[in-house]
């Protein structure tokens, strides 16, 4: 599958160089920053769980009382345990429900105690990772049990209904049509939600809560489809918005198997704030690093703000920097699964060969990565014929370029989230396309020095062109200027700010000392 | 299970249904308003005209999404369902042996214009189709497949000759409703031309005919799309030999 | 051109329509019944189940073809006509500067959980759609576009801080009738914070709506899908001065 | 688009001779027959028009009546020419109408009489055959005029409503939409009739009747679909069933552009007498060549009746014996379209694969032909959604194999004849494969020795040995035995034998004649 393109090594390699010099700063800051939800997410995994009367998450109440007494910047572990200490109370749970009362008062412990505090805390939170561990072995032998997926690409298929209880016979049905992988999307809110919610829900808007309880249920559901089908079924959801640490480690716990989990999509399309943003990311990261989740990046949503033939590069751009994140934060290349997608506008002439060309500029630049390949959404209209057969064409582009994650079209895409129905048509589709031409990327050889050669090599060039100018102006500058997506997010903007400190002298976080330690 | 139901797009009980149609009209909003009070009349509500294209200079093709009212019941549901059981082509061959004591035998044929013969030469060569073999395979039914384009007086001609205890037709076709029109005068030739007592059963077939409308068309048993030769065999039998033992 | 139309499948008058549908049950001749009876109860008479397939253990997905009774006329056709002239940039600068002598301030944004800013930037912003400047290009309007996912609150904070004489809402997610929910929402609280008097105009848009619903949500007016910059600016301008003069 | 397969040139050179040797003895059964409608058709020529008052042309009165007194062996050409100089009647129509009221005795001239005879029918009938070259040379002033169709392959599409008048607007309306061709398909009777009907009609099942004013009315609506959209729109019709010489005249006579016109097709599916069709087959090629039609081959419709893999070299022997009859014909390769499909069960792995290998076999054996690509018929079902899909990829393998004339599939195929919005969506489907991949062609090489390469080469090896049979065993007995289409057809039965007759001693054919000798 590689060199089809005649991609010159040196200009690729100087890509690399350039996302790395360009992400460097960034992830800097994020080392040297924490937020509520990288600490909520810490205390999650020294098991903290349950909500409030109200509904508030007890770790949102612990976090909320800890910086009521102490502030952010020395992270929760250790005033907690402290805390817990002092009050001799074993069980954190217990602990946050007083704090929640507000009977307990929070204090940064120092000399003896702190040691002590620091090992208390590496234990409770250690145990969490084990679970983690636990988790990501039971998820290796059951592939071995059930096995993968016959075929490249992986099948993938979103479910919608905003009800659990929905969401799982669809889901069902779907795996036994010949999904992959399903994916449970998410209510319109909940990105902006500062807390997730608790519990299995049956009321979102346009998709499903993602809660711990939703995510076990569905899982357990998909294990069973799994024993029926012969084949390990793999579970996404969303490691995004102002939560992004916590459900990174709620998936991690309840063995999800991919999160969609981008750099730049909350700051892009929810209007988080980018400090923010980039703390949580690397947070999340290291926790899908560990817990064997494959990432999927989001670099297909600029292509519904932006075009798809003037922003080609930016994909490329993002992809780079995306790479670069994610290998700093612990993952290996295959739990890369870059986004991009099939957004050219189908009117174009060549847009198929210009799709094609796109579709292997990111397979030869990232050989070892599982490319998550996005159907049409932008251009799709209400004629629901035109767009099965567009869908039709972007799965036999992704076939013919060997993408690794198929994410399904939908004919209805203009006009409802997917129905039962819908599903099936789509899957058919897939059928068809990966059986009567998935051995047809043979015959594809671009003709040398024609037309699909030169887009992709015009599309690298005008990569490192930005880079380079992102280097200089910085990242944070660029997103600043409408450089992915058209959208502009200054640095000191957006959502969730408030929940971002910088590191106070001793600030500890033993989950991020047992993630990094043993990368 | 409930026996009323609804349409289910993705929750159970919403009702939401597909539809496309071409209104002879230009495109523009009152073409749409039109669409709507069409999708309205039908039952959809609330409805969205979710693509309108003009074709041409005076047409428009819609594509309609929407909730139904209807309720569907499943008690009230009509179907010609296989009143009969299902035999092997063994079993087939044993009755005929056993009671018919003779050959059984069948005089197919595609009739009027129409030259579809894959559906009828489906039911009647050895070849057969979606793995089960044809009625000339069963040793104790005799065949004769007159092909396509028969006409009517031909095909009574043939059964007479043949002695056919039935017969067997196609129809694919059906344009301005051809189909109905030829098993029409199919039928009625074979009233005219042999008493009731030696009238072969009539049997007709094709993938567009609607199964309960039998005893419109004057024939004895209709079969529609995705048919099979044994079921085609069964009902044989049982319509010759084990009902008419009943009846006698 | 007669009004009375019926839908055009190969010939005038023959009224066909293509459907498709699920039903909550499994694929069998009772499911193809059923399928029958709802087109049935929709008017489809004749109507052909020309496709049936099962999905998982309890559904079966149909396509259903047939002549629908229902006669469209189009003379009791309602829609959204519009009801003003289409004015060019220029023309609708020119009636805001003589006849507003200030700036005519919009407020714009995506209000609820939703962040599809597409269409009300399409609207808005200079870059504008099919080939027409956005609102931001014309010298007399002031926009204010305050993004996605803004709180309705915050929309009538901003609108009253800005003394907008326009408030224009997108909605483009729909599940579970979330734009008619958000809308209702919003209306209520210009309804409840500001006096009659003073109350913004309040438009709302997005590809889902019904144009006709707009008193029944508490709006002055509802935009679809495909609406273009001009439209919009020369609504604003008949509705807060052409009309108004006319009215006074 | 040559080499693409790397096929043997002295195989390809092998199978050519094979198919003359094949099909010479049929060529001398042709040369040595005559029919009752090749009669006709030279009466047509000679300007006998019309019908009696129960709708019989009065072509159809003047041989019955010509037979009844002197047999069909010698032609009517000298017995009509001989009586009309007898009766003293200048008009051969007034001598039909004569011959029809029984007035008329008919005998064969013989010497001065019969040269005179001679002479007299040459001129009525290169009378006709010269308004076949003015409408040819219309034609080629029109093409020139309004211009060929910027792309290929051309567009083709059906209309098929039984009524010449609801006929005309939607072929108005496919054409503006983008239709380069536009048939008018038969009613399903048509091809058994013995006589062509008259006038315009409005009746037909599933087709509108092929009449001389049918013809003419919708070709004159098609000029000024011409005129209007600057591109010259082509009629087509069915040179075949019982008239086939008769019909191909009147396409001459009123300026249709390309005739279905096969071989085989009426004996295989019609049922028709083998004899009487390849001698009526020669005449109204000889007629197509004349009036620069192109034909339309039918091998198309063995994949219906047979399994389009295990019978893909029988499209290829009937293909290779179609061009020796038309070549025989005096046919150009600019006027061979001939026929295959895409009819492969799309549920075999690499079926699209196997499309390719065959599309691409037909394109490369005959390199200078306006290949005709049927859409997919036999495997469309009711699933309409699918089946757009299946036709978006038979449109992509036609494009990617270079075919010369697309016959637009319909989502509706296994429904009804095609609705108006049908066609809209087809082409609609078209115009997107041929814009967004219409270079693909480009960048598909079949892989050296790969799956396309050998599935072609063996087939083709098929067709070799199945022509070294058919020689041995004769071509007529080969259709016996259900060779094509798996339906047997023997030589002595099927419909229209009684209107067959050798050639007695003088047999004399004024437009054979003229046609033969301008070859
Ligand atoms: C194959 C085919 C042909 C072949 C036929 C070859 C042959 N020897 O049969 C050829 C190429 C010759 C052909 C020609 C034409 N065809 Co055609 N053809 C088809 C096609 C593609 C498939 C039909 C088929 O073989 N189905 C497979 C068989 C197994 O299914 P079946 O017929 O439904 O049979 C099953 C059941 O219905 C049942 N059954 C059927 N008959 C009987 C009888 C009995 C007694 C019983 C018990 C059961 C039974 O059992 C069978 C097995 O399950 C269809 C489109 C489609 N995909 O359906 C068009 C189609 C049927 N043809 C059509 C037309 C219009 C024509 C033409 C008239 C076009 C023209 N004007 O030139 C011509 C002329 C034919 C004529 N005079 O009749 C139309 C009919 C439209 C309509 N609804 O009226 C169709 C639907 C295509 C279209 N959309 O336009 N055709
Ligand atoms: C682009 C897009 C996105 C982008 C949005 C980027 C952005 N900054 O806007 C991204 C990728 C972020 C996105 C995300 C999601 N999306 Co989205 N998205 C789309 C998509 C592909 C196109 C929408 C679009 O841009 N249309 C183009 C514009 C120009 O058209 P328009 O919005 O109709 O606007 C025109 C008119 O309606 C009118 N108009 C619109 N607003 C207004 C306002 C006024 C005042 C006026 C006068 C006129 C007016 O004028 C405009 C110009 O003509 C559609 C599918 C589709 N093809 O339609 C799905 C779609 C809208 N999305 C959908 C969903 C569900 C989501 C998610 C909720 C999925 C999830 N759970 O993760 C998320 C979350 C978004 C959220 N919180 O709201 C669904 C909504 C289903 C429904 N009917 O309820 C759709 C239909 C896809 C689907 N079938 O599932 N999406
Ligand atoms: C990378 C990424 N994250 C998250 C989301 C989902 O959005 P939200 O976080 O609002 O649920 C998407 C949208 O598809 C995405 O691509
Ligand atoms: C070569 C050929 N001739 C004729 C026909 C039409 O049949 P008929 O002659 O019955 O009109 C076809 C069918 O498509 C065909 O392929």
């Amino acid at each position: 599958m590689s060199g089809k393109l005649d991609l010159d090594p040196a200009l690729v390699r100087r890509a690399r160089q350039l996302a790395r010099r360009a992400g460097k700063p960034v992830v800097d800051l994020a080392r040297s920053h924490t937020t509520v939800s990288v600490e909520r997410a810490v205390l999650r995994l020294a098991g903290v769980t349950g909500a409030d009367a109200d509904g508030i998450p007890l770790v949102n109440r612990l976090v909320d009382a800890v910086v009521a007494d102490v502030g952010l910047g020395h992270g929760v572990a250790l005033p907690v345990v402290e805390a817990a200490t002092r009050e001799g109370v074993d069980d954190l749970t217990l602990l946050a429900q007083k704090a929640a009362a507000g009977s307990v008062r929070f204090e940064v412990p120092s000399g003896r105690a702190a040691t002590a505090a620091r090992r208390a805390a590496r234990r409770a939170v250690g145990a969490g990772i084990t679970r983690i561990d636990k988790r990501r072995a039971e998820r290796d032998r059951l592939i071995k049990r059930h096995g993968d997926p016959d075929q490249r690409p992986w099948i993938y298929l979103i479910v919608a209904t905003g009800d659990i209880y929905e969401d799982i016979p669809q889901a069902q049905a779907a795996a036994r049509e010949g999904a992959d992988i399903i994916a449970v999307i998410r209510s319109t809110g909940q990105s902006l939600l500062d807390y997730v919610p608790e519990g299995a829900t049956r009321e979102g808007f346009a998709g499903t809560y993602a809660t711990q309880e939703n995510f076990r249920l569905m899982r357990a559901a998909l294990d069973e489809s799994s024993r029926e089908l012969g084949r390990y079924v793999r579970l996404t959801n969303y490691a995004s918005g102002l939560c992004m640490p916590e459900i990174a480690t709620l998936a991690g716990l309840e063995r999800l198997d991919m999160m969609l989990n981008d750099s730049m999509y909350g700051i892009l399309f929810r209007d988080i704030n980018p400090i923010r943003t980039f703390v949580d990311q690397r947070f999340s990261r290291q926790i899908h690093a560990r817990a064997g989740i494959i990432i999927n990046t989001g670099e297909d949503n600029y292509l519904t703000t932006a075009d798809a033939v003037e922003a080609a590069h930016t994909v490329t751009v993002s992809q780079l920097l995306n790479e670069y994140f994610a290998h700093e934060a612990g993952l290996a290349d295959w739990q890369l699964g870059l986004g991009h997608a099939f957004e050219i506008n189908p009117d174009l002439p060549e847009s198929f060969r210009l799709e094609l060309a796109h579709a292997l500029l990111a397979r030869e630049l990232f050989p070892h990565a599982p490319l998550k390949w996005m159907p049409p959404t932008k251009h799709m209209t209400g004629d629901v014929f035109r767009g099965n057969l567009l869908d039709g064409f972007f799965n036999l582009a992704g076939t013919m370029t060997g993408q690794g994650i198929l994410l399904v079209g939908m004919m209805t895409e203009a006009v409802v989230t997917p129905w039962l129905s819908d599903r099936d048509i789509a899957l058919q589709n897939v059928r068809y396309v990966l059986n009567a031409a998935g051995g047809l990327h043979e015959d594809f050889v671009p003709a040398p020095g024609g037309f699909i050669q030169r887009r992709a090599n015009h599309v690298l060039g005008e990569a490192v062109d930005l880079l380079e100018r992102i280097v200089d102006d910085t990242l944070l500058n660029a997103i600043a200027d409408g450089t992915f997506g058209i959208t502009k997010r200054p640095a000191d903007r957006g959502k969730g700010l408030d929940g971002v400190a910088r590191h106070e002298a001793g600030y500890y976080n033993p989950a991020t000392e047992i993630l990094e330690g043993e990368q | 299970m409930s026996t009323v139901i609804r349409p289910y797009g993705d929750t159970t009980g919403d009702g939401m249904v597909q539809l496309s149609f071409t209104l002879p009209v230009p495109c523009d909003k009152r073409a749409e308003g039109a669409a709507l009070q069409l999708a309205g009349k039908m039952g959809l509500d609330p409805a969205m005209v979710v693509h309108a294209k003009q074709m041409g200079e005076g047409f428009t093709f819609f594509v309609v999404y929407g909730r139904v009212n209807h309720l569907v019941d499943l008690s009230e549901v009509v179907v010609a369902e296989r009143d009969f059981p299902l035999l092997s082509p063994h079993e087939v061959n044993a009755l005929v042996k056993r009671r018919l004591r003779r050959e059984l035998v069948v005089v197919g044929a595609c009739i009027g214009t129409d030259a579809h013969t894959v559906g009828i030469d489906a039911i009647l060569n050895v070849k057969g189709i979606a793995g089960e073999k044809g009625l000339e395979y069963y040793r104790e039914l005799r065949v004769v497949n007159l092909g396509s384009q028969v006409a009517v007086p031909d095909l009574v001609e043939a059964a007479r000759a043949e002695k056919a205890d039935a017969v067997l037709v196609s129809q694919v076709v059906t344009q301005r409703d051809a189909h109905l029109h030829n098993t029409r005068e199919m039928s009625a030739a074979f009233r005219e031309a042999v008493p009731a007592d030696r009238r072969p059963l009539l049997v007709v077939g094709g993938p567009r005919f609607d199964e309960l409308m039998a005893a419109e068309l004057g024939v004895n048993r209709i079969f529609g799309r995705g048919t099979t030769p044994r079921e085609v065999a069964s009902y044989l039998v049982h319509a010759l030999i084990t009902q008419k033992a009943k009846a006698a």
